[in-house]
């Protein structure tokens, strides 16, 4: 019996003979090292990995394939959509690895698939929008600083889910530990089905709708994508209708001015585009003082539209994602590594009997953690809301199924595997999505396939998954 | 010795795996500061009795009271909490916590540090193979290693009552000896009252004050252990004399 | 050879509800009164009737079920097999003829029950949890699809489809077909991925299912084999000729019956019933026949000690490749039954929601136990296929009169909270509520009732999680499937 | 020689759990190996089912290589093993164990199966005969239908050594057969071992930490400590060994088996 | 209702459950409110119309399962549905093999009609007609060279999104990509290789529910091109999920919008008040079937001399119809059960505010001439 359990971090060979260095062994015990330092550049190192490892796969398919399409130079194509490839890798990665932690968490507690964490994730989604929808509706959600704002929509949504999950432990887990795994899986399933028609009988009762649009359009700080560039000062250039649009730079800096035709404006909207700025509606253009008109009346000559590609968009949600990923990662890392409790939940989910032998209240830390999981699927339901915009009752379904594919490619029970395993998939599945495109007979419809061969991959090579530790049964 | 009411006082207990009866009415009582040991051959109920005990299975019917209060029905967690340690059958280390973490954990109901670091210390003085390994996973430890740590996982929450389940089990003849040495240096030094679960009957009686015989879940015989020991009957099948 | 499951089995059978009746002659004459009783009820139900839905929702079930019921019962082999034989050979198509929508449920019915018994083989059997089951399903039904469907795929197009007159005797050679073709696809899977322990086998086949789903999906470019999304239309079916529906149509002037519809679908249902319930049939002898033998023993052995199992000379992976494929063979057969029973395949009926439904089949059933299995599954799809939806058919009627209970006027009830809104949402809730009250399953096989017994005294922390206790299982495995 | 083990190794990680051991088994002997715990035992056995691979060495069982078999494989070249914890398939009942025990001699076919071939009615009679007389070998006569879950622990053993001999195996390696069991228990136990080599003619080899046990029925011991095997020879040699003594026996034990078990061999060997 | 009256009834089969069912739930109302205002000619010919919904779940097996059921109720005459299709080609089977006549209000897959079976009929385009009339517009758009097709992969989406892309190369449009999503929330790895393939239009064969959320993201990530889309786009939600990414937005509809004709207006202003929420895509067509088939129903009812018609008669007396005025336009049925004539329009977003949906500019009305129409006119 290969004993999984809750462990956060991999054997790995040569850093384990490089542990029991002096030197290293008395940094390893500071536990700013341990609980912040260590944990924070082993996810920079995945992402960095991950983005390299993909890059470097990509670049060599584009050298084996160089014209997968007429007219189509593939390490070209690669080039330009390299940094927006990475971006969204890392921003549903982190989704999926928020969420992983959640089956992970509880497999590694319970020993089982916690099909229903899918729904938590949704419901953290749908709580999210309450909260930013009801300050819509108060009128004062544009005065809330983002600081506290984000925080307060993702901590509400995490105390709901975690307590809906921690509900569900109680009614329909609970009285079924200890009969056959696939038991609590069935009723698992079932609520997963309550759930979702439940949510959707609330919203449909109370907004006679099921489709939910968070607010975005009224946070400022979320409108304003941050054009990285990569091909020197200045941005643009944007030749539309034969006006060249230039923004401005000072000293290597982008600035948010534009120049059109001599004069400077703060924001452009032509049509539906917007080059910086707040998207103004198209008859608003303003400059200092004189209304530019001339712009829209002739539409748009599409064709003088100048490469833009090199401007990445990186959108706020994607950064707050990250941080706020990173930032729990970093407490749960702590808390289940460098706490009491946390050292109770690993003793639960070793050996449960023997754990309420010492004392510890095997009930309460499986709640905890079932809160724990929860928490996690609920705040990385409200920054997928966030990010995408809207959310429905039936928005937990695909990205649980990723979710779960990612604790499993980590390692399920282990919670660094999660997140790798997180980051892996939604790196894999960016570049699969920006390359199949250039392959005729393939496209972006095989990605799912291409994604589940990489996986079945890696476990047949490691079948414990990325991370998963490999403990031998002793016979 | 039975100047005080029992310790732990077991009365006409039954208890259930499904429909499959282990205990048919045992009774039993140990006194503050003995050892007493339970005798018998496989599927007697020895470790039911002592799981009973601990809360880790429910009774159906009898009573079970810890220095006069009854504890029957309570989860083991809140028997532990009252002072009953339980070394179980099959040592049951956490096998990917350290060995500094198994002592830990077995401390989970001891609030103060000073407590803690004196019980550790203790440990330590009492095992001092443990010391050396206080970083190695416990799964990795060798049999004889497990039990000692078992053993003193138990000692860390400094349980007034200890319940031992074949603590010799599979062990090497060497480790056997240490093993019953350090059983028998906690009842004395610590003053542990200890229920004693044992194949190796022999050595258990030795170090034992009084014993009780099960036989198909209900007791057969008690006395003195040095009674025991001579017992035509229990010599016959318990000790393998012919 | 297995004296003591079927002690057990009969001293169940005579304890419970069976343990009123005096002797066999009494039962026997229970039971012919029961059938009488329903049938008559089911023959005479009337569809204008207000309470037509919620009459049906009860007598239909009480029908369906009753050969378990007589199965179960204690009364001579004999006298099983006629009464059995009368409600499922006889009765039923009479039921049909007067009403073909309970044709269609039945042939449903057999559809799902030989799907769970396959999957039951797979994860009741041999304890490997498979999540894409549905995939062997839709190759079944894919591979009589592209060779009979008019859609413009490339076997249309290159002139080997089967024509109409010889898709009598192609449909057989098809179902041996369906069984070869999934059982191979069963093992190129099985291969790689059955060396993966529980979980993450897991995860691959649930990958699988949806694979099988996206290929067909998408198999209509480059070049055409599925016709993609579109679905193959106008798959080809076992024909009926003139001289059965003659018969049909006389029947129903016998027996006095008012045929609703045409006659021709009427008998080609009729026609599909017997072909499903007889595939249903040799689908139970070969479990059965499964079961009891060394291969049976072997995947018991496996799933509850794969160490020991293999350390006594079980060949794991052959044995487990085994279970794959035969279960994956009987997803293939049904496949085509199900490709010519709806004429048309397309890749929305075999989604990772339908591998879960068949796999709550045999979990609420009794995981390995194949009469549990069998009613797990009737269960199942007259839940979702009759008793919900009649349920929203009874509101809406009510609905229609203005009915009022209790000064409430049902028109009033909100459309936001329409019953056929939240069918799923009352499945999941049943769902529930089954494993909580019966978590070995409905009929459970005897063993998995022995593995559940042992916890009822301790919910908490029950004595089955230690290993190496001398009479608890040295193994986790032996408490649940897959591990 | 039966059985030669040579230099066979093994790691996990950093544990060297067994170090270039040598060793070779006489036919119709009965063996044991002892040593301290973690020395290296329960995995010799497993290297030698093929549950683990060797990481060096060879093993030469009955004239064939059985380095890269499956345990299956080992198992059907004539080798069976019992388990060190208890690991019966729980909820079968004790016949059906046995039956499955012998499942590499039997013909596993899915159309005979399906069909109910005559021949396959006579390979289950046969089976289910092979299968009951090997119980009552076991004296575990009329328990067949028992669930083996419900047996106490001593029958258990029993079934797991009637399931082991269900393969008609040359070699019977058993792991502390005795573990758990009261003295009585154990004596009755080294019967049954002697009458599997006696009466059936099997190789025994053991591993045990009841001396009583190793010292009243094994012809031959070997002992291994941190893996390596320190000594080998008859029991009386083993007992004098002052590295046996020193590393394993402890002097106590060294010396009081004699005392507390005076005749228990020489009865035994008298039988 | 008095109790003399003989009683038929009025199936409709559409996803009442599940995330289709927003749109499965606006055509069972729909349907709702036909019969219940339409109903006064069959009332004075001594019957009552009742109405049965079923909830198809948007899944095959469900709707043949629910087909028989209906086929079995002799009182039934008629089906209105369904939504998806995947659905409506085998239930329609069963249907047909009965004689029970079906008329759909949103299966625009060119295979529901084509099998010529005479029960089976439709008030709405086919996709190849939408299709094709959605880049023929296209390629009037100036400076649009080049297009990015992308689709569902339902039969609707990639039906309609094959048929924009064959017309579309016709046109001499570049096609830079032909791609299909079952994505639902989260576009990123769509849109990248979009933008560095630079498309001066995206066509996206799908439902609003998708779409919408797609164009906002796609707008976000940076793309500066058009849209383009078929009905599927045509609902006030888009205005909401889309928001100001989505103004601009160009979408065929077989379904004039309510501006354009009083009635739809009409319609659309009722059923907010019976239902309290708005209409959606599909729920002027279910109206427009479920009409259709009260008359149909009606006639032949008149046909037979006043006593119940067939159901083989009803079939025949719904083909027969000719030159119905509904909301969405004149319908007179071919012989495959097309509209002769179905009017496609080209709207294009105004506003990101879904209370100005209806105001959408109309750009275009095309009336096109279902193919067997086309067929006959050409020889
Ligand atoms: N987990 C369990 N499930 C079912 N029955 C059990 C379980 N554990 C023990 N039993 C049964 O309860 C009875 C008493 O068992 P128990 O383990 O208490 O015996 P014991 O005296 O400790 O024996 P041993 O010396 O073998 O440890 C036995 O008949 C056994 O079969
Ligand atoms: N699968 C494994 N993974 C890691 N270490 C292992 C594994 N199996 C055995 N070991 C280690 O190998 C060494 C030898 O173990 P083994 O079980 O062979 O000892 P043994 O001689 O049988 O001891 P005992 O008498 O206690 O059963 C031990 O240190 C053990 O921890
Ligand atoms: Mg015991
Ligand atoms: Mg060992």
């Amino acid at each position: 019996m290969t004993t999984e359990t809750l462990s956060t971090r991999p054997t790995t060979g040569i850093l384990d003979s490089l542990r029991e260095h002096p030197t290293i062994k008395r940094i390893q015990s500071n536990w700013i090292y341990r609980y912040i330092v260590f944990p924070v550049a082993q996810m920079l190192f995945f992402i960095v990995a991950a983005a390299l490892v993909m890059t470097v796969i990509a670049y060599a398919v584009s050298i084996v394939v160089p014209e997968p399409r007429p007219n189509i130079n593939l390490a070209a194509q690669i080039t330009k959509q390299l940094p927006g490839m990475i971006v969204s890798g890392v921003g549903i990665g982190f989704v999926y690895a928020m969420i992983a932690l959640g089956y992970t968490l509880v497999y590694g507690v319970l020993k089982f698939i916690n099909f229903a964490h899918s729904e938590i994730f949704m419901v953290g989604a749908v709580v999210g929008f309450e909260i930013t929808d009801r300050l819509a509706a108060s009128g004062t959600i544009a005065s809330w600083n983002p600081l506290i704002l984000v925080p307060f929509v993702v901590i509400s949504s995490m105390l709901v889910s975690g307590g809906l999950a921690v509900l569900i432990e109680r009614v329909a887990y609970r009285p079924l530990r200890g009969s056959p795994r696939l038991v609590p899986l069935i009723t698992a399933i079932g609520l997963s089905f309550f759930l979702v028609d439940g949510v959707r009988a609330l919203v449909a009762v109370t907004r006679n709708d099921f489709n939910l649009t968070y607010p975005t359009q009224e946070l400022e700080f979320l409108k304003n994508p941050i054009p990285l560039t990569f091909n020197g000062p200045v941005v643009g250039g944007t030749n539309i209708g034969g006006v060249t649009y230039e923004q401005i730079t000072a000293d290597g800096v982008v600035l948010d001015e534009w120049q059109v035709e001599g004069a400077t404006y703060s924001s452009i909207t032509v049509g539906g585009v917007t080059l910086g700025g707040v998207p103004v509606k198209a008859s608003d253009i303003v400059s200092g003082e004189t209304e530019y008109d001339a712009v829209l009346v002739e539409g748009r000559d599409l064709d003088d539209i100048e490469d833009g590609a090199n401007i990445v968009n990186i959108r706020i949600t994607v950064i707050i994602i990250v941080l706020s990923a990173v930032i729990m990662l970093v407490l749960l890392n702590y808390f289940v590594n460098g706490t009491k409790i946390g050292k109770g939940i690993r003793a639960v989910s070793q050996d449960q009997a023997t754990a309420g032998l010492m004392g510890i209240n095997v009930n309460r830390m499986v709640a905890i953690t079932f809160f724990l999981g929860g928490a996690f699927g609920g705040a990385a339901g409200a920054l997928f809301g966030l990010n995408v915009g809207t959310v429905t009752p039936y928005v937990g379904f695909i990205p649980g199924l990723k979710a779960f594919t990612a604790a499993v490619l980590g390692g399920i029970g282990n919670i660094t595997g999660a997140l790798l395993g997180g980051l892996t998939l939604g790196m894999v599945e960016s570049f699969l999505n920006g390359t199949l495109v250039y392959f005729p007979a393939l496209g972006q419809r095989y990605t799912d396939i291409f994604a589940f061969s990489v996986l079945i991959l890696i476990l047949i090579f490691r079948p414990s998954g990325l991370l998963g530790e490999r403990v031998d049964e002793k016979v | 010795m039975s100047s005080a009411a029992p310790v732990l006082k077991i009365d006409n207990l039954h208890t259930y795996y499904g429909h499959i009866h282990a205990l048919k009415g045992i009774s039993l009582s140990v006194e503050a500061g003995e050892i007493v040991t339970l005798i018998g051959a496989n599927g007697a109920g020895k470790s039911t009795t002592l799981r009973t005990v601990s809360g880790m299975v429910r009774p159906r019917q009898g009573a079970v009271e810890l220095r006069g209060k009854s504890i029957v029905g309570l989860k083991a967690h809140e028997v532990a909490a009252l002072g009953v340690g339980h070394v179980p059958e099959g040592r049951r280390i956490f096998p990917l916590l350290t060995v500094r973490e198994n002592l830990e954990v077995g401390a989970w109901n001891v609030k103060e540090r000073s407590q803690f670091d004196e019980r550790m210390d203790q440990a330590f003085t009492l095992f001092p193979r443990l010391k050396e390994r206080v970083t190695q996973k416990g799964g990795t430890l060798s049999g004889g290693e497990q039990q000692m740590l078992a053993i003193a996982r138990a000692l860390m929450a400094d349980p007034e009552v200890l319940l031992l389940d074949e603590p010799s089990m599979g062990l090497a003849p060497v480790l056997v000896e240490a093993i019953f040495d350090i059983v028998q240096r906690v009842n004395k030094e610590a003053r542990k009252t200890i229920l004693l679960v044992e194949q190796n009957a022999l050595m258990a009686l030795e170090i034992a004050h009084r014993g009780y015989v099960l036989q198909t879940g209900e007791v057969v015989l008690s006395d003195s252990a040095r009674s025991l020991m001579v017992n035509e009957d229990v010599r016959k099948v318990y000790l393998g004399e012919h | 050879m297995t004296t003591s499951r079927a002690a057990v089995s009969e001293a169940g059978a005579r304890s419970g509800f069976w343990g009123r009746f005096p002797n066999p002659t009494v039962t026997v004459g229970f039971l012919i009164v029961y059938l009488a009783v329903v049938i008559g009820l089911l023959l005479s139900l009337d569809r204008a009737s207000l309470w037509f839905s919620i009459q049906s929702t009860i007598v239909f079930p009480a029908f369906i079920l009753s050969p378990l019921l007589i199965h179960s019962a204690p009364i001579p082999r004999t006298w099983k097999a006629v009464l059995i034989g009368l409600v499922m050979i006889i009765a039923m198509p009479i039921i049909g003829i007067s009403d073909s929508s309970y044709l269609e449920l039945a042939i449903q019915v057999c559809i799902f029950a030989g799907l769970a018994l396959g999957l039951n083989i797979v994860v009741g059997f041999a304890g490997l949890l498979d999540l894409g089951y549905i995939a062997f399903f839709a190759v079944g039904a894919y591979v009589w699809g592209m060779f009979t469907s008019t859609a413009p795929t490339i076997f249309n197009e290159l002139g080997i489809l089967i024509p109409p007159d010889s898709q009598a005797v192609a449909f057989i050679i098809f179902i041996a077909i369906g069984v070869l073709v999934a059982a191979c696809i069963g093992i190129l899977l099985g291969l790689p991925v059955l060396r993966l322990r529980g979980d993450y086998l897991a995860i691959v086949t649930l990958g699988f299912g949806e694979v099988i789903r996206i290929i067909a999906r998408n198999g209509d470019s480059p070049t055409n084999f599925t016709n993609g999304s579109q679905g193959l239309l106008n798959v080809g079916r076992p024909p009926v000729n003139a001289d059965m529906v003659a018969r049909i149509g006389e029947l129903s002037n016998t027996l006095n019956i008012q045929v609703v519809g045409n006659l021709e679908p009427l008998t080609q249902q009729i026609l599909f019933y017997f072909i499903a319930i007889s595939m249903l049939g040799i689908i139970l002898v070969v479990a059965n026949r499964l079961q009891n033998s060394v291969i049976g023993r072997a995947w018991t052995a496996i799933r509850e000690d794969e160490v020991a199992a293999i350390a006594m000379g079980v060949p794991l992976v052959r044995m487990k490749l085994m279970a794959f494929a035969l279960g994956a063979a009987f997803a293939g057969s049904i496949g085509v039954l199900y490709g010519a029973k709806q004429t048309f395949v397309s890749p929305e009926s075999f989604t990772l929601l339908n591998s879960i439904s068949i796999l709550a089949m045999v979990i609420v059933g009794g995981l390995g136990s194949i009469k549990g299995v069998l009613l797990g599954a009737m269960i199942v799809t007259l839940l979702q296929l009759q008793v919900l939806k009649n349920f929203s058919l009874q509101l809406n009627a009510l609905k229609n009169v203005d009915f009022v209970v209790l000064g409430f006027h049902i028109r009033d009830w909100p459309t936001q909270l329409e019953p056929a809104k939240y069918e799923r949402f009352v499945f999941g809730i049943l769902l529930v509520l089954m494993m909580l009250f019966r978590p070995a399953g409905l009929l459970p096989e005897s063993r998995r009732r022995l593995e559940m017994t042992r916890t009822n005294d301790v919910p908490e922390e029950p004595p089955s999680d230690i290993p190496g206790t001398p009479n608890g299982p040295a193994n986790p495995a032996a408490a649940g499937v897959g591990d | 020689m039966l059985l030669e083990v040579k230099d066979v190794s093994k790691s996990f990680g950093g544990i060297r759990a067994v170090r270039s051991v040598t060793l070779g088994i006489e036919q119709g002997s009965i063996s044991s190996i002892i040593g301290p715990n973690g020395a290296g035992k329960t995995t010799l056995f497993n290297l030698l089912t093929g549950i683990y691979k060797a990481d060096t060495g060879s093993i030469v069982f009955n004239g064939r290589s059985m380095i890269g078999l499956r345990p299956d494989q080992v198992n059907a070249a004539g080798m069976a093993r019992t388990f060190q914890s208890i690991r019966l398939f729980p909820t079968m009942t004790v016949l059906e164990n046995v039956m499955v025990g012998a499942h590499s001699r039997l013909r596993v076919s899915i159309l005979q199966t399906l069909s109910r071939a005559p021949s396959f009615n006579r390979q289950e009679k046969r089976l289910t005969e092979k299968a009951t007389q090997l119980l009552h070998f076991a004296g575990l006569a009329g328990k067949g239908d028992e669930v083996a879950r419900n047996l106490p622990y001593g029958d258990q053993r029993r079934v797991e050594v009637a399931r082991a001999l269900a393969s008609d195996p040359k070699l019977i390696l058993l792991d502390e057969p005795t573990a758990g069991m009261n003295p009585h228990e154990s004596a009755d136990a080294m019967a049954l071992f002697r009458r599997v080599r006696d009466e059936l003619g099997i190789t025994v080899v053991l591993i045990e930490h009841d001396m009583k046990v190793v010292m009243g029925i094994s012809e031959h011991i070997s002992v291994l400590d941190y893996g390596e095997k320190i000594a080998d020879g008859t029991p009386s040699e083993i007992r004098a060994n002052p590295r046996v003594i020193e590393a394993y026996l402890g002097r106590g034990a060294a010396s009081g088996i004699d005392p507390n078990n005076p005749n228990a061999a020489k009865a035994e060997a008298a039988k | 209702q008095a109790q003399d009256m003989q009683v038929i009834k009025i199936a409709s089969q559409s996803p009442l459950s599940g995330p289709q069912s927003i749109l499965g739930i606006s055509i069972r109302n729909s349907v709702e409110l036909a019969i219940e205002q339409l109903q006064g000619p069959l009332n004075e010919l001594g019957y009552s119309v009742e109405f049965v919904p079923f909830d198809d779940q948007a899944t095959p097996d469900v709707g043949v399962s629910n087909a028989q059921n209906i086929v079995n109720d002799a009182a039934i005459l008629a089906v209105v549905g369904h939504l998806n299709s995947g659905v409506a080609l085998p239930s329609s089977e069963v249907y047909n093999d009965n004689d029970l006549v079906m008329v759909s209000p949103a299966n625009t897959n060119v295979n529901v009609t084509d099998r010529g079976y005479p029960t089976v009929n439709r008030v709405c385009g086919r996709d190849d007609t939408q299709g094709a009339a959605g880049a023929a517009f296209a390629a009037t758009i100036e400076g649009v060279e080049s297009v990015y097709v992308l689709h569902d992969t339902t039969a609707y989406g990639q039906g309609v999104a094959e048929f924009f892309m064959a017309e579309a190369e016709a046109q001499g449009l570049s096609v830079l990509g032909f791609e299909g999503t079952e994505e639902a929330a989260n576009f990123d790895g769509i849109i990248q290789p979009i933008l560095a393939l630079e498309p001066d239009l995206i066509y996206f064969g799908g439902i609003y529910s998708q779409t919408g959320i797609f164009i906002s993201q796609a707008r976000a990530a940076g793309y500066e091109g058009f849209f383009m889309g078929p009905d599927g786009f045509d609902s006030s939600e888009f205005a909401d999920l889309s928001g100001d990414a989505g103004v601009g937005t160009y979408y065929t509809s077989v379904a004039a919008p309510v501006t354009v004709y009083e009635t739809a207006a009409q319609f659309a202003a009722d059923y907010e008040e019976k239902f309290g929420e708005g209409v959606q895509p599909f729920g002027a067509q279910s109206f427009d079937a479920a009409s259709i088939v009260l008359q149909g129903i009606a006639a032949a009812i008149e046909a037979n001399g006043g006593a119940m018609p067939t159901r083989a008669q009803v079939a025949e007396a719904v083909r027969a119809t000719e030159g119905f005025e509904g909301l969405t336009g004149a319908i007179t049925f071919d012989d495959n059960g097309d509209p002769e004539l179905a009017n496609y329009f080209i709207l294009q977003v105004g506003s990101a505010d879904s209370a100005e949906w209806n105001n959408n500019a109309l750009l275009s009305t095309q009336s096109i001439a279902s193919p067997l129409m086309a067929a006959a006119m050409s020889s």
